[in-house]
């Protein structure tokens, strides 16, 4: 029982942790693409490794079902939205660079 | 059927598993499964069941791997990226394998997948050194393997 | 129970600061990313506030609708007059 | 292991913290959304968390509106304001999620 305690506390601190990597790579990653890398990947490596560390913590089979949906969700939501964003990167570097 | 099976087990999912509300489901899962297919017909690709599993623990595995691989270059004090784009042909057919391939690659180590515009695929790459195209390949590979369908190209 | 009551403190201190950063931006597009940030973190007092109801409400029309309803009134202004727009921004 | 639970909350509340920095100050429009997507994803564990923490389930299905309305706000971005569909082209955007 401790063991699995201390092996959530384990995972909930990784995810925390890549968390932290995340935000890191949008101060220190110097242009708009790789900011978008940083944030899709390492984002979602934290995120899954939360709903990891709380799955335990689930009452029933439909809850941990419940969290895998929300973590299924949130990849594809952000495979699609750096998608989009880096679609609009670059129509903005080839055509006109109207913003400040 | 299929449909009706999936759309059965999100609305389980996302009552928790309450018995009661499971009666009223099912009419909501009809009425859903019949709106999709007038809304999003056969497309023709069909998923190999069987070999969802395998993707999805490929995807997984290579999606931590990603994130692995951006937390080291971010933390080394060098910052060790190239960054530039790299244009590539997909193989795949029109339609949902070739999305999907795209949406993968955006997860996957060191791509992100930029613009695809008929079989011309424009991706960023973190790492202009790393082994890319062999890795597109294989999660090609893969996308073909789960909608059953042939590339077309000995790969 | 002092772990909650920072949490609660850096909730207080975060949502005073994005709704004063919404308000002072000069610049309409940054003001109205404050004021989604600003929904996101009102939903999580409504969390804090044992209100989840609430919460799921704040999440759905102010981190997600309004937003959207924000952005695209900024982009009409931002065609219809284009050079004000960025000079604006100062 | 509720301790565990509030000091994970506490740091994602600080790094959402500090996404507000790349808001205020960053360079273009471009950031500033990539900022708020960190805003989402970050909002999603942060409300998963909670809901353990503070044993309210209902918690889950705020984090799913979350998760499903994240993408709202960036595809309304990228077709209004950035608007990428110069090239007609490029109209399929919105569908990809869709199979």
């Amino acid at each position: 029982m401790t063991l699995l305690e201390l092996a959530q506390a384990v995972l909930l601190l990784a995810g925390c942790f890549f968390y932290a990597i995340g935000t890191l790579g949008l101060f220190r990653f110097p242009d708009t693409l790789t900011r978008i890398h940083a944030l899709t990947k390492v984002d979602n490596l934290g995120l899954g490794l939360i709903v990891l560390g709380l799955l335990p913590f689930a009452a029933h089979l439909a809850a941990a079902a419940k969290l895998l949906l929300i973590w299924l969700l949130a990849l594809a939501a952000s495979a699609t939205a750096a998608h989009l964003v880096a679609l609009a990167v670059r129509q903005q570097q080839e055509g006109n660079p109207h913003d400040d | 059927m299929l449909r009706f099976l999936a759309v059965l087990l999100v609305w389980w999912i996302l009552t928790d598993g309450e018995a009661s509300a499971l009666a009223f489901g099912v009419g909501v899962a009809v009425l859903v499964m019949l709106v999709s297919a007038v809304l999003f017909p056969r497309s023709g690709y069909r998923l190999v069941w069987y070999r969802v599993p395998g993707f999805l623990w490929f995807f997984v595995v290579q999606s931590a791997v990603a994130g692995l691989d951006v937390a080291r270059r971010l933390l080394a004090p060098s910052l060790p990226i190239a960054p530039g784009l790299r244009a590539l042909t997909v193989h795949l057919p029109e339609g949902a394998p070739r999305w999907l391939l795209a949406n993968v690659l955006s997860l996957l180590p060191g791509t992100l997948s930029v613009r695809l515009q008929d079989n011309q695929l424009l991706m960023h790459c973190l790492d202009t050194g790393m082994p890319l195209e062999a890795q597109v390949r294989q999660a090609e590979r893969r996308v073909a393997a789960l909608f059953g369908v042939d590339t077309g190209v000995a790969l | 129970m002092m772990t909650e009551l920072l949490l609660d403190l850096l909730l207080v201190v975060s949502l005073l600061l994005t709704a004063l950063c919404a308000l002072l931006a000069q610049d309409l597009f940054r003001a109205v990313v404050m004021f989604m940030a600003f929904g996101l973190l009102m939903a999580l007092a409504w969390v804090r506030l044992q209100a989840p109801d609430i919460a799921l409400a704040e999440a759905a029309l102010g981190a997600g609708l309004t937003g959207v309803l924000l952005l695209d009134a900024v982009s009409h202004f931002r065609q219809s007059d284009s050079g004000a727009g960025s000079g604006e921004s100062s | 292991m509720s301790l565990v639970l509030a000091l994970v909350a506490i740091f994602l509340l600080l790094t959402l913290m500090a996404g507000l920095w790349r808001i205020w100050h960053g360079p273009k429009d471009v950031d500033r959304m990539l900022a708020a997507q960190l805003f989402g994803t970050t909002g999603v564990a942060l409300l998963l968390v909670l809901a353990e923490a503070m044993a309210t389930p209902a918690l889950r299905d705020v984090a799913l509106v979350l998760a499903v309305l994240a993408i709202v706000a960036t595809v309304a971005f990228v077709t209004r304001v950035a608007q990428i569909d110069r090239p007609s082209a490029d109209r399929k955007e919105g569908a990809d999620d869709t199979p």
